[in-house]
């Protein structure tokens, strides 16, 4: 290894992108740019890893599940405005929202309409800190909404859904760890996340329902950080970096990636199905600079009070204000 | 009826605290155990409470056998050494608790508390915590509080020993006037020979181990047993090879008595009444006497003065050699 | 002393003797027999993973100088405490005893506020001259050194008071000054006090988590402790580095209790 | 005989024959300055690390949470979720001391006055929970009453879970306040409440336990202010449940890492209060027990 | 040349331990603190060591003036109550301590070492750690440190408190001989007037913070310069009016002597070679008065007995009134 340019990069990363980042790393080292680079990773929830670094810590490259989480850098001039100026829109990795649910799926969860049924008991982080917790909250929106129905009806559903919540846990991992250890029948999460914890052999099985929302996670360089930096940037977006991801159950942001088996994936061969109904953030929500407050708005300092953050309030049950 | 210990015998692993001891303690009286640190005092005390049992012998309490006794059974007060207050207890509380174990009536627990309390003269005190007596004061509690479960027997283990000197000669007397009163049959443990002789009634000296001698205070001092109970009785000195007291040394500036020895004082040292006087003989004997100072101021004892002495008529005198002593 | 019965010492012995086992000695042997469940391949494989040793480094790292720090304060509060009257000393010493009570989440939310560098009371300030506190050493030095702070003086102060001050004064009386005083008679006298105390420290310091967790940023390899690497490994599914993990710093605490009893002045 | 008894009576009460002369009192009235040039220099340099360290950054907690006013503390506690963590921390902190009360002093009395084979042993393991790190504390007991438990006892995840971990962590804190003082209890003592007939479940309860009640007091109150503040080895064994096993340490946590300070400052300082208030009463039952000597 | 100290006054806080004490010990004496507990013996030490820093007034040692001096630049040797030894240094390491604080050569400290554990009788130990020393060994390990420096002054503060009485004795004579021997100015507190006595060249006595008298032992028992001092020096009794000591009562069973008064003895007691005797004069008066045995032996004093008793001739005597004092 090229321990000879010595040089150091800080990944700033959400909380799922541990284990599918070591290929990636290991590739990027073996190219000219990434020769003897060191690296420096720090994972957990999105909002919160984003607002460490406005606090200051060390991020070259930071790579989140909102774009929002990348955008509260950009406000704060940590990321160069035009971050998202490049082939895939500022977009890394990307992935679908899924539901785990215990082996065999005792509970024959398959569409969103099953999650709402009394006694059904949901586990999703909490969307104050969480970007897989905000994904999951607007595809089940989607679900209601693309399909037809009012807003009204969205709010009912959301309420029956917040209802039937256990625990909202702080990140996409930690929500993870409570539904492994026997909290609750059913995780939203990232479809990523659902293959991963079957490959390392956890007891749990994963339903793509009919209609569900793409994820999007976008990566940045800070306006500090240097070219390797950029370069990383640059190689998560190859298909060879693609490749990596996609084994750890990514689905590919970029065209021309060569699709490997997917152990844990319900179809090894064919690891990422399309769902009937893929929501977009964009196409359904006018994009998270506008879903973004409208939902998930704290409601302080002038800033709106979002749907969910008031659908919380009024259910009286976790969560945030 | 008395106390009576018989062959009794205790051991600590291998080493032998009390040795075959027997000793019958009269109804009524007020007795010392008396002997050097170590000697088996407290041991003896304790296995008479039934504190500690006694590998071998029998211990008799008012005709009672009490050898196998627990000591809530025997109905024996115990003051201890540093007297054994119960802390988070007031004094009056303290003086009570015998009472309430025994369930009488509130009525008599306080009516019997204060007149003790009036006794040891405590009674302005009987809401304080111990922790705000001083050490006199607590010993006095103590001893209340022994006696208010009416013991047949009253046993003290060293009762003045954490006192300081004067507030020890007090309570001393004050012991004997309350034992006149009282007349409980009571057992002292002193290593002070002084204590001992003042107040008590008969004296059972221990060594040891071993009962060394019993008697009245006057038998102890007239007639020692053997040279352990007189040396340990008072100040001895030598003079022409027989121990004997420095007050019972007859001194005289004149060649007055035949066999006395002829010496020069070699140090003279005035303590308040007392002129405490060495003389060293001419045969090399280092003599000490203690003279009154009227008495050395008569004789114009001063260092370097030749003197003669002798034992004093009536003088007790004991051979100085441990194997002349049967 | 009174004896209690048979029956009853049984019983309070039994009880005494399962309620531990049940709560500590059984779960704490499974952890060490899970470590073992395949032999040693959990411990070399997180000896082989480069970032547990770098946690474990950084974990001696931090906790060495928590203790250096807290037993140098320690002993100085302790003598001030002891040995000195002044105003607002029992308002001090009270306080001294804060931390004991204080969640370690409040400890990293605390410091959080004063030393981050954006909005922190002092952090701007401190990073603009080049000390940057959170996400960084010092801070997680100090979130260590407050959760582990009474530990030392607990220790030393009632020594300290029941040894007294005269053997002090006599080496006053017989030409020593201060300096001389504390090297040659104080410290010596309080040595095992002081051991014992740093003993503690050291075990509580290597096993500081909450306050650590929020101060640290939790960078593998540059901040992140042995503790929160237990954790992070555990969720990552690599439950067996994660035992392994414990299994070290189960390890080291023992022997720092070990060490203790070893110590502890025993009662004649 | 009370004349008899007259001459010891004046002296035995002899604090008061020291009263003499002139007015000789109090030790201590106002509290006096001692310090050197050198305690003053080592005074104000602790002083200044004590405050950068400790007083400070709590104060800073304070400060935040006092930003909004009352308002916000009244918003804090009249969240349910909120006040469901309080009323489960404070109950289970209180159900573990009251267990530790009646443990403590049991474990206390066996390692101090029973004699068996691995005593020492015991003696050791007390002090285990000290020692290990709470997020592996945690992994333990998971080990013993999680998922895969050998015994079949699956109380992860419940409120069991929050009281075994609170019972884990604070083990040790009666057994090492009670034991010294139960080893310093002067025999005699107990002895002479046999010689005037006291049984031995009478000594126990009118003798034994109320010399003990100091040292219970402070080793519970130490103990109920770590179980209300304990976050660590809750992490990986309660699954932190709203509602059900969610503790207020991981609730403020949860409040930090959704980015609400002030919130998170608000219970802060209501668990600062309450350490406080603990600390309070340690210091009284300590200045009662040295009243007493 | 000498200690000397003048309008001392110490509070602490509003107590007044010393109330503008003046004092001076020459050069050379050794010179005894007598008084009772609380008296304020131990802050008048501790002021002349610089241990504790007077409120006003002056210390001037041996014409230097010390009285903002700090403790070791005062070149005082201080042994204290408790010996106060260094417990984790051997018994050599002890008494050279002061001599390492001054860095003095190695040689020179064995040397020195050697011959003052010679003189304190402790050679063997020097290798011993203190707590394998008893109390009396302990106590002279604690003099020979202090002696090591070879201050100009020594300042003990109850040396033999902690010790029982026999050693207490001992050590008593031998520090006496080492003065004798050594001749460094010595102060030394006790509250025991016999140990005082034996012991002083001169002694202070202290009471409530001020000096009551300064003189030779017998110029104390001699001329009491009060009440406190004549009681404080030694048992007292009342006859007639006027305080004396029980030695000093002239006993006769005929009506030898005019103006004695006329009692009937009330009780004998006996401690060993003294007899005590209280006699209850027909004024209602209680006299305690002391005799050797030999003397009541042959007066034949025994309870009921008829007395004439009176103050012996040379008597002192002191009228009994606190108000009559000066
Ligand atoms: N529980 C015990 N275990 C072992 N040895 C003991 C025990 N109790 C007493 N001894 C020993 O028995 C001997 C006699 O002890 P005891 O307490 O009766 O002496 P004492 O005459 O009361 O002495 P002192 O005047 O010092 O109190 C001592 O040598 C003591 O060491
Ligand atoms: N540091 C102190 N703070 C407050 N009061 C003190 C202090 N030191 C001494 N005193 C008080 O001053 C008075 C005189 O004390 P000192 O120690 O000089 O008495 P003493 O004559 O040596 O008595 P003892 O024979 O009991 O040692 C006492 O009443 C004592 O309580
Ligand atoms: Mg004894
Ligand atoms: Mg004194
Ligand atoms: O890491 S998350 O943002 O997905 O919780």
């Amino acid at each position: 290894d090229g321990s000879d340019s010595g040089e150091t990069l800080d990944i700033n990363a959400f909380s799922v992108m541990e284990a599918a980042n070591e290929p990636v790393f290991a590739d990027f080292q073996k190219t000219d740019a990434g020769d003897g680079v060191e690296f420096q990773t720090s994972y957990g929830a999105s909002g919160d890893q984003s607002r460490a670094v406005v606090a200051g810590a060390d991020a070259d490259v930071v790579h989140y599940s909102l774009e929002t989480d990348v955008t509260r850098l950009v406000d704060e001039g940590l990321v160069a405005k035009d971050w998202k100026d490049n082939a895939t829109d500022g977009i890394a990795t990307s992935s679908v929202v899924v539901f785990v649910v215990r082996k065999g799926n005792p509970d024959d969860i398959q569409t969103w309409d099953d999650l709402v049924k009394p006694g059904v008991e949901i586990i999703t982080p909490n969307p104050g800190s969480s970007g897989s917790a905000r994904w999951n909250i607007l595809a089940a929106w989607a679900h209601i909404t693309g399909n037809g129905g009012s807003e009204a009806d969205a709010k009912a559903f959301m309420t029956k859904l917040l209802g039937n919540t256990i625990a909202l846990p702080s990140s996409g991992r930690d929500a993870t760890t409570a539904f492994t250890q026997g909290n609750g029948d059913v995780l939203l999460s990232y479809e990523n996340e659902a293959i991963l914890a079957k490959q390392n052999g956890q007891d749990v099985d994963y339903v793509v329902p009919p209609d569900t929302l793409l994820i999007q996670n976008p990566a940045a360089v800070t306006t500090d950080a240097d070219d390797t930096a950029q370069a990383f940037l640059d190689f998560m977006t190859s298909p060879e970096a693609q490749a990596d991801y996609a084994t750890s159950g990514f689905r590919p942001v970029v065209d021309g990636v060569d699709i490997p088996e997917v152990e844990g994936a319900n179809d090894p061969s064919d690891p990422f199905p399309a769902p009937d109904e893929l929501f977009t953030i964009d196409d359904d929500f006018g994009g998270w600079s506008e879903a973004a407050d409208k939902f998930f708005g704290d409601g302080e300092d002038g800033n709106p009070l979002g749907i969910i953050t008031e659908l919380q309030q009024q259910t009286g049950k976790v969560g945030e204000e | 009826m008395s106390i009576d210990v018989s062959g009794v015998t205790k051991t600590f692993g291998d080493f032998v605290a009390l040795d075959d001891v027997s000793v019958s303690l009269p109804t009524g009286q007020l007795t010392a155990l008396l002997g050097p640190s170590g000697g088996g005092k407290s041991t003896l005390l304790r296995v008479i409470a039934g504190l500690e049992t006694a590998d071998t012998g029998r211990v008799t309490i008012e005709g009672v056998d009490a050898t196998r006794l627990p000591p809530q059974k025997r109905n024996v007060g115990f003051v201890f050494q540093h007297y054994a207050v119960f802390k988070h207890m007031t004094v009056a509380k303290n003086v009570a608790f015998g009472l309430e174990i025994r369930k009488r009536p509130k009525a008599e627990i306080a009516a019997r508390v204060d007149e003790l309390l009036r006794l040891v003269h405590l009674s302005q005190f009987s809401h304080r915590l111990p922790s705000q007596l001083s050490g006199g004061q607590r010993q006095r509690m103590a001893l209340a509080r022994a006696l208010a479960v009416e013991p047949k027997v009253l046993l003290l283990d060293e009762p003045f020993g954490a006192l300081d000197a004067k507030v020890r000669k007090e309570l001393r007397d004050w012991l004997r006037r309350l034992h006149d009163e009282v007349h409980v049959t009571t057992v002292f443990v002193t290593h002070d020979q002084e204590e001992a002789m003042e107040v008590a009634d008969e004296i059972v000296v221990i060594n040891d181990g071993r009962v060394e001698q019993v008697g009245t205070p006057d038998q102890l001092y007239d007639e020692p047993a053997n040279d352990f109970v007189m040396s340990f009785l008072g100040e001895v000195t030598t003079l022409g090879g027989v121990l004997l007291r420095p007050h019972d040394v007859h001194i005289s500036t004149t060649p007055q008595l035949a066999g006395a020895a002829e010496g020069t004082v070699s140090r003279v040292l005035r303590v308040g009444f007392e002129v405490r006087v060495n003389v060293l003989t001419d045969d090399g004997e280092d003599v000490l006497l203690v003279l009154t100072r009227t008495h050395a101021r008569q004789l114009g004892i001063e260092p370097g003065v030749r003197v003669w002495v002798t034992p004093a008529s009536g003088a007790l005198t004991v051979p100085s050699m441990k194997a002349a002593v049967g | 002393m009174v004896e209690v019965s048979t029956p009853v010492r049984w019983a309070l012995r039994l009880a005494a003797v399962a309620y531990v086992f049940f709560l500590v000695a059984w779960p704490v042997a499974l952890v060490v027999r899970q470590t073992f469940s395949n032999g040693l391949d959990n411990l070399i494989e997180a000896f082989q993973d480069p970032h547990v040793v770098n946690a474990l480094e950084l974990t001696l790292m931090v906790a060495f100088w928590a203790v250096v720090i807290n037993t140098l304060f320690g002993v100085t509060i302790s003598i001030l405490l002891v040995r000195y009257e002044f105003p607002g000393k029992r308002l001090l010493s009270a306080l001294i005893d804060v931390p004991l009570s204080v969640s370690p989440v409040v400890v990293g939310l605390a410091l959080l506020l004063v030393y981050n560098g954006r909005d922190g009371w002092f952090g701007p300030t401190l990073e603009a001259n080049g000390l940057q506190v959170i996400f960084d050493t010092p801070g997680m030095i100090m979130a260590t050194c407050f959760v582990a702070l009474p530990l030392v003086i607990r220790e030393v102060v009632p020594t300290l008071t029941e040894v007294g001050d005269d053997q002090e004064q006599a080496a006053r009386s017989l030409g020593a000054n201060a300096r001389q005083t504390f090297w040659r008679i104080t410290l010596p006298s309080i040595k095992w006090a002081v051991i014992y105390g740093v003993v503690l420290s050291l075990a509580r310091s290597l096993g500081e988590f909450g306050a650590v967790k929020i101060v640290s940023g939790n960078v593998t390899g540059r901040t992140q402790t042995a503790t929160l690497m237990v954790e992070a490994k555990y969720q990552n599914f690599q439950q067996g580095t994660a035992y392994a993990t414990s299994f070290l710093l189960i390890l080291v605490s023992i022997a720092c209790l070990v060490v203790v009893a070893v110590l502890r002045p025993k009662h004649p | 005989m009370t004349s008899a008894l007259a001459g010891v009576t004046g002296a035995a009460a002899e604090p008061a024959s020291r009263e003499g002369r002139r007015p000789r009192r109090s030790r201590r009235a106002t509290p006096r300055n001692t310090l050197t040039k050198g305690a003053a220099l080592g005074l104000g340099v602790t002083m200044v690390w004590f405050s950068i360290l400790v007083l400070i950054p709590l104060a800073a907690i304070v400060a935040t949470a006092s930003e909004n006013g009352w308002s916000q503390y009244v918003a804090t506690l009249q969240n349910p979720q909120t006040w469901a963590a309080i009323k489960l921390t404070v109950g289970q902190a209180l159900l573990v001391t009251v267990i530790n009360i009646v443990m403590g002093t049991v474990i206390a009395w066996v390692l101090v006055r029973d004699r068996f084979p691995g005593k020492a042993i015991l003696d050791v393991i007390i002090d285990v929970p000290f020692a290990l790190p709470t997020i592996v504390a945690g992994l333990v007991l998971l080990a013993l009453y999680g998922p895969n438990s050998p015994i079949g006892v699956h109380w992860a995840n419940t409120e069991r879970a929050v009281f075994l971990a609170l019972a884990f962590v604070t083990l040790p804190f009666i057994v090492r306040t009670v034991q010294p003082v139960l080893e310093e209890l002067e025999s005699d003592v107990e002895e002479a409440a046999a010689s005037l007939g006291a049984s031995r479940t009478t000594i126990i309860r009118r003798i034994v336990l109320p010399s003990l009640t100091p040292a219970i007091a402070a080793g519970a109150a130490l103990s109920f202010a770590r179980a209300i503040s304990e976050y660590g080895s809750l992490v990986l064994l309660s699954g932190n449940l709203p509602f059900r096993t969610e503790v207020v340490s991981v609730r403020v946590l949860s409040f930090i890492e959704n980015g609400n300070t002030a919130s998170a400052a608000a219970l802060a300082t209501i668990m600062l209060a309450v350490a406080l208030l603990v600390i309070v009463v340690l210091d009284i039952v300590q200045r009662r027990v040295s009243r007493r000597g």
